[in-house]
């Protein structure tokens, strides 16, 4: 370890604040029955872990079983709930909630001035809902899972399969107005609590994104929720609703289920965008190029994403013209998503780059929401979609959007503001080393499976033809350093809570109100209410004093 | 395991090559950009890397012209791919006239086909090389998915509705037929085999075995059997429409609307009859839903299709001729 | 009331005025969810109506207009004594806003007690959809008695989830009651009395179009 | 914002325009009032009837009732923003129902 034990606090070294918010106060129940959002903040990122890795234990089941091509490990029934798992926990328990409720939560009400969010008890609320959704997961695990993959498609989830629908269903609609009442938060805090002189264009991006973000939550997570419930109705009480032979149509199923569920691809990504345009300017040390064009963009992701969701369906039987209005419709994302990886690129110039991990990671989020925006080209792409959707390139494709993308970004804004949350420092070196396995990792992981889909190897098989061996063992070993690479940052992290260097209240330096509190900071966040005079990114001025008492 | 390590898959159909063009413009363009946005990063990373810790470099606001410039360019770039796509896709979904035509049911965890001739095959599809094969499909139970890579076409087959997709395989040899629709728990073994076969061959293919019923006759006899005939006789005198050049045309329904009488329109009218009255009937059809398994369904309609209507007189408002 | 005026505020907010915008606001960001929460109903009942558009006629004529029609008028009279709650609360009248409180909920439970009314006609005509279900009553059968279901179907879930909603109003709003019966809402703070009227309202303008959608099928 | 206290005239007059609303949408839909066909579109009357006057009704309810007309611009658009998605919504699955139907052989 690179860093010091905390044995002796030389003078001058920095010190933790004598009260912050994670010695207000002591006891379970000043956690459990806390309005504070840096506490909800944290109560997120212990559940949301305890999700990755159960979500990625069920990866790492996929990937041991998918070495050889005849099913040896599992047996199939087990290999479709453990894909149908993966995905359930993972979007629906990590990759939804994650930057926003972890990140987003923490960091809304300290980078606009404000004392917590609007609605405090509705924030523990939405925690609450999130547990008793991930409780109902839990238990759909313990009475023998569920195999209808996430995506629930009728009538295989509401006649046909015979494993727990309805408790895997509730779950997610709880935990779907969970992510509801986040968003109702954000938007009601981001309008109605910014401090004085705080104007929309002086936010910091990261603000932006979570705005466009939440509309998406609050637009569209009501009618997956209403969805969900129709599907249990026709498997409890057996309503007719999709049922083809009630005269019930699948494929409205799928129009409903990915009106929300394409946007929510947004909800993982936006976040992510949001976190890496603070990340890049931080380390460039430089004005974030282009921000309104970042900002704008962010509402036209989220606005444009709300018009596209056919592509899932174009071999669906879906009308061939409605088809062609839904491709088009894709293409236009590519813009605002274009604009964003040209402006973070263009903020590096003349910058002074330095490489510490979080920049690290926003720079293989780059690279890697490059390839996996390009890659939806391909899939927007009607006559081309038809061969690749549904196989191992839609696989690729949206691991590299929601993994390559999302977790990079979650894990760089995790590092960034790991010393403002914790007040301590994280061993760099051993950081750097995690970011670069992680990177390295993810490719040898994902990569092949591009090959693989356009070879023709469907998604959610357990058995496959033999041609398809090698890609299929690369990818696992790809696999093996991702998940190393994983528990790295898990096992410094933990260590750096107790041992890690104290932190100054603003170590980096960035711009930005939450770097201008203690680490971590008082419960009431600032001692005073700050005022806003300039916008967010002005360094070209030594960094502000922190406003403390 | 490495005996057969392909990196593209093989081109077997008229649409493969075009979809593969696609395909490598596509890589190309994502080749271009990630190698150049890697290479600029790494270039400023490099270039503008931090020499001294309190080092403040200058603004830059932004440039509108640089914004307007990557906005331009990528809109252009899918612009072009959008039309590529679209025209790709508009082939894919209309089928030769000549072509063959096989009827696809598939069921948790088979593909169940029939040729015109009356063929029956499972899991495997025989068909000529240079000639169109249209297929029509449809489920008994989820929704499945006929995928087959090297012709690089795939369509969902939904149960309740009829989908289409064709191909004109250019190459013979033997090809993965995938189910790429979840369908649960042998979803990954419901696979099999196209046949592409040389004409003759496919041919001889054809008379081997016994002599098998084709679609048509056993709709006859399905007609006959399941009454149908008592009501829509051919003489408009019926209680139902007259069915004699039915298949095809245009038909007036009760609402006012018209709609023209394809595979779908014939199949909802027997598993669906009261959904769309023709103008003049009463909805006094039963329904056939679970009474006709998909396959005597595809039978019926293709009985129908063979009755053509040289016959049908103004009179008949079943006939359709508004 | 300046006593009353400090126990309201919250600590994270800088002002009441601030406090109000956000309850506001956040109510109508929760409707706006609701919106579409229906919406996916509203959204399936589009699809299935125009493609079943005689079935659904006939299946619908089988609900009770008049029923249909008088719930309605209830449940305007019930948005327009939650309004004169909402006006008596910001003009501080306790025995008024706890009047025409009680007032809007005797209406919501008389639209409930109408509601149970047709419910249990249809569970009598074996109308519930579900392996009981017969479209005997409604002289459907083969598909259309299928669609017919669908429309049922459809029928049991918008009402039920619009009841559901009245019945979780319900309770909030005797909650209301007793505070406004405390004297605890004023022209200072009546912010809890207005949102829960935006919420009943938002409620009965699900009803305006329940009732054409569903009883009024031509 | 919500400090503006509406008179109660207002909201008797608006109750009253609900009750007559909803007597005529039940008198309009005993009437058969045909499908008329402008410009190629055929135009069911009642349903278009009983739709717009639906809206009218919700319309005064957000508006009065719910004092959105005397509410800042912020709470309009939210209530605009979610009735427009609820139209994308609606309209966009609808456009795949509609034209499913139609030919992929243009006339060509």
């Amino acid at each position: 370890m690179t860093t010091a034990t905390p044995a002796t606090v030389l003078p001058g070294e920095p010190q933790l604040p004598k009260k912050h918010f994670l010695n207000a106060d002591y006891g379970v129940w000043s956690w459990l029955l806390t309005r504070d959002h840096k506490r909800i903040a944290l109560l997120y990122l212990a559940s949301v872990t305890l999700m990755f890795f159960l979500g990625g234990a069920y990866a790492v089941l996929i990937r041991l079983e998918l070495i050889t091509p005849p099913g040896d490990l599992v047996s199939s029934e087990t290999y479709n709930k453990l894909f149908t798992l993966h995905g359930v926990v993972m979007v629906f328990f990590f990759l939804i909630p994650a930057i926003p409720a972890v990140l987003g939560n923490f960091l809304i009400p300290l980078m606009i001035g404000a004392r917590d969010l609007a609605f405090p008890r509705i924030n523990l609320l939405s925690w609450y809902l999130y547990v008793i959704g991930a409780a109902f997961t839990f238990w759909t695990i313990v009475r023998g899972g569920l195999d209808t993959g996430w995506t629930f498609y009728t009538p295989y989830s509401t006649v046909f399969s015979n494993t727990n629908v309805i408790s895997a269903a509730l779950g997610i609609f709880i935990a779907g107005f969970s992510s509801i009442l986040t968003g109702l938060n954000f938007i009601v805090t981001i309008h109605k609590m910014r401090a004085p002189g705080l104007t929309w264009f002086r936010l910091p991006l990261f603000v932006w994104a979570h705005y466009a973000t939440s509309l998406i939550q609050i637009l569209g997570t009501p009618v997956v929720a209403v969805t969900i419930l129709l599907v249990a109705l026709e498997r409890v009480f057996h309503f007719g609703f999709f049922d083809p032979n009630r005269g019930g149509d699948p494929i409205l199923f799928q129009h409903l289920f990915w009106f929300y569920s394409h946007p929510a691809v947004y909800i993982m990504i936006l976040p992510a965008m949001g976190v890496i345009s603070e990340l890049v300017t931080c380390f460039s040390r430089k004005r974030i190029f282009g921000y309104s064009f970042i900002a704008m963009s962010s509402l036209a992701i989220a606005v444009l994403g709300f018009l596209v969701w056919g592509h899932h369906m174009f071999v669906s039987g879906q009308s061939v013209y409605a088809g062609m209005v839904f491709s088009a419709l894709s293409f236009l994302v590519a813009i605002p998503s274009a604009i964003k990886v040209f402006n973070w690129t263009a903020t590096l110039f003349r910058g002074s780059v330095s490489y510490e991990t979080p920049m690290l990671y926003a720079l293989g989020f780059i690279g890697l929401f490059t390839i996996g925006g390009l890659t939806g080209l391909f899939l927007a792409a009607l006559g081309l979609d038809i061969h690749v959707t549904d196989t191992y390139f839609v696989v690729a494709h949206f691991h590299y959007i929601m993994v390559g993308s999302t977790v990079m970004a979650y894990l760089g804004g995790l590092h960034f503001w790991w010393p403002k949350i914790t007040g301590r420092l994280y061993p760099e070196w051993w950081a750097r080393v995690s970011a670069v396995v992680i990177f390295v990792g993810f490719n040898l992981t994902f990569f092949p499976q591009f090959v693989l889909g356009y070879l023709g190897m469907p998604r959610r098989y357990h058995f496959y033809p033999e041609e398809f061996q090698v890609l299929n063992v690369m990818s696992s070993a790809g696999a093996s350093i991702l998940g190393v690479g994983y528990l790295i940052p898990m096992v410094y992290l933990a260590w750096s809570m107790r041992y890690g260097k104290i932190a100054t209240p603003n170590p980096w330096p960035a711009t930005g109100l939450e770097w201008r509190t203690s680490s971590p900071p008082p419960t009431e966040n600032f001692r005073e209410t700050p005022e806003i005079d300039v916008e967010v990114y002005d360094y070209t001025v030594p960094p502000k004093e922190p406003f403390l008492a | 395991m490495w005996s057969g390590f392909p990196l593209f898959p093989e081109q077997a159909s008229s649409l493969a090559s075009s979809v593969d063009g696609l395909y490598l413009f596509l890589v190309g363009v994502t080749a271009v950009f990630s190698l150049g946005i890697a290479g600029t990063i790494l270039y400023f990373a490099v270039r503008y890397r931090r020499r001294h810790p309190d080092e403040r470099p200058g603004e830059i606001h932004g440039s509108l012209l640089l914004e307007l410039i990557w906005s331009i360019i990528p809109l252009c770039i899918v612009a072009v791919v959008f039309v590529w796509g679209a025209t790709l896709f508009f082939s894919m979904n209309r089928a030769p006239d000549d072509a063959i035509e096989v009827h696809v049911v598939g069921k948790q965890w088979m593909w169940k086909l029939q040729h015109t001739t009356g063929q029956r095959e499972i899991n495997q599809l025989h068909v000529p090389v240079g000639r169109p094969v249209r297929l029509t499909l449809t489920s008994e139970d989820v929704i499945h998915s006929f995928f087959v890579p090297a012709f690089r076409i795939k369509k969902d087959a939904v149960p309740g509705r009829y989908n289409m997709t064709w191909f004109r395989a250019t190459k013979t040899g033997t090809y993965h037929l995938f189910c790429a629709e979840y369908c649960g728990t042998e979803h990954s073994r419901m696979i099999g085999q196209i046949v592409v076969m040389e004409p003759d061959d496919y041919q001889t293919w054809l008379q081997g075995g016994p002599a098998p019923v084709s679609p048509v006759a056993a709709g006859q006899k399905l007609f006959t059997e399941l009454n149908c005939v008592t009501c829509h006789r051919s003489d408009s005198q019926g209680r139902g429409p007259v069915l004699d050049g039915v298949a095809g045309s245009s038909v007036r329904l009760q609402s006012g609307d018209v709609v023209a009488a394809d595979d779908a329109y014939l199949r909802e009218s027997i598993v669906s009859p009261s959904a769309k009255i023709v103008e003049g009937y009463q909805p006094i059809m039963p329904t056939y839903q679970g009474q006709v398994s998909e396959e005597a369904l595809f039978q019926l309609i293709a009985y129908i299709q063979t009755l053509k209507g040289p016959q049908a007189t103004p009179a008949q408002p079943g006939g359709g001729q508004p | 009331m300046p006593d009353a005026h400090a126990s309201v505020l919250q600590h994270h907010f800088e002002t009441l005025q601030q406090q109000k915008e956000s309850s506001s606001l956040g109510m109508w960001v929760f409707i706006a969810q609701e919106v579409l929460f229906f919406g996916g109903l509203f959204a399936t009942y589009t699809v299935y109506r125009a493609m079943y558009h005689d079935a659904f006629a006939a299946a619908s004529h089988h609900l009770n207009v008049t029923l249909g029609a008088a719930n309605t008028a209830v449940l305007i009279c019930s948005s327009l004594t939650m309004a004169m709650a909402v006006h008596a609360a910001a003009l501080g009248r306790r025995k008024q806003i706890v009047a025409w409180l009680l007032s809007t909920v005797l209406l919501g439970a008389i639209f409930l007690g109408v509601k149970v009314v047709e419910y249990r006609e249809k569970w009598e005509l074996h109308l519930i959809p579900g392996p009981s279900f017969s479209a005997h009553a409604l002289h459907l059968e083969g598909d259309a008695a299928s669609h017919a279901q669908i429309y049922y179907s459809l029928y049991f879930a918008m009402t039920g989830l619009h009841a559901l909603h009245m019945i979780i109003g319900i309770p909030i709003i005797l909650g209301l009651a007793v505070f406004a019966w405390k004297g605890r809402y004023g022209p200072e703070w009546s912010t809890p009395v207005e949102m829960t009227g935006l919420y009943w309202h938002f409620v009965d303008i699900v009803w305006i179009f329940l009732f054409p959608f569903l009883y009024l099928i031509h | 914002m919500s400090e503006h206290v509406v008179p109660i005239r207002t909201y008797v007059g608006v109750f009253l325009a609900l009750l007559v609303l909803t007597c005529a949408t039940v008198a309009v839909a005993r009437l058969d009032l045909g499908e008329p066909e402008v410009a190629g579109l055929r135009l069911p009357l009642n349903v278009i009837v009983a739709i717009t006057i639906a809206c009218a009704k919700a319309l005064l309810v957000i508006l009065f009732f719910m004092h959105v007309k005397y509410s800042g611009r912020l709470v309009q658009l939210v209530v605009a923003s979610s009735f427009v998605w609820l139209f994308i919504l609606i309209a966009i699955t609808m456009s795949d129902y509609v034209s499913r139907g139609w030919s992929i052989h243009p006339g060509i």
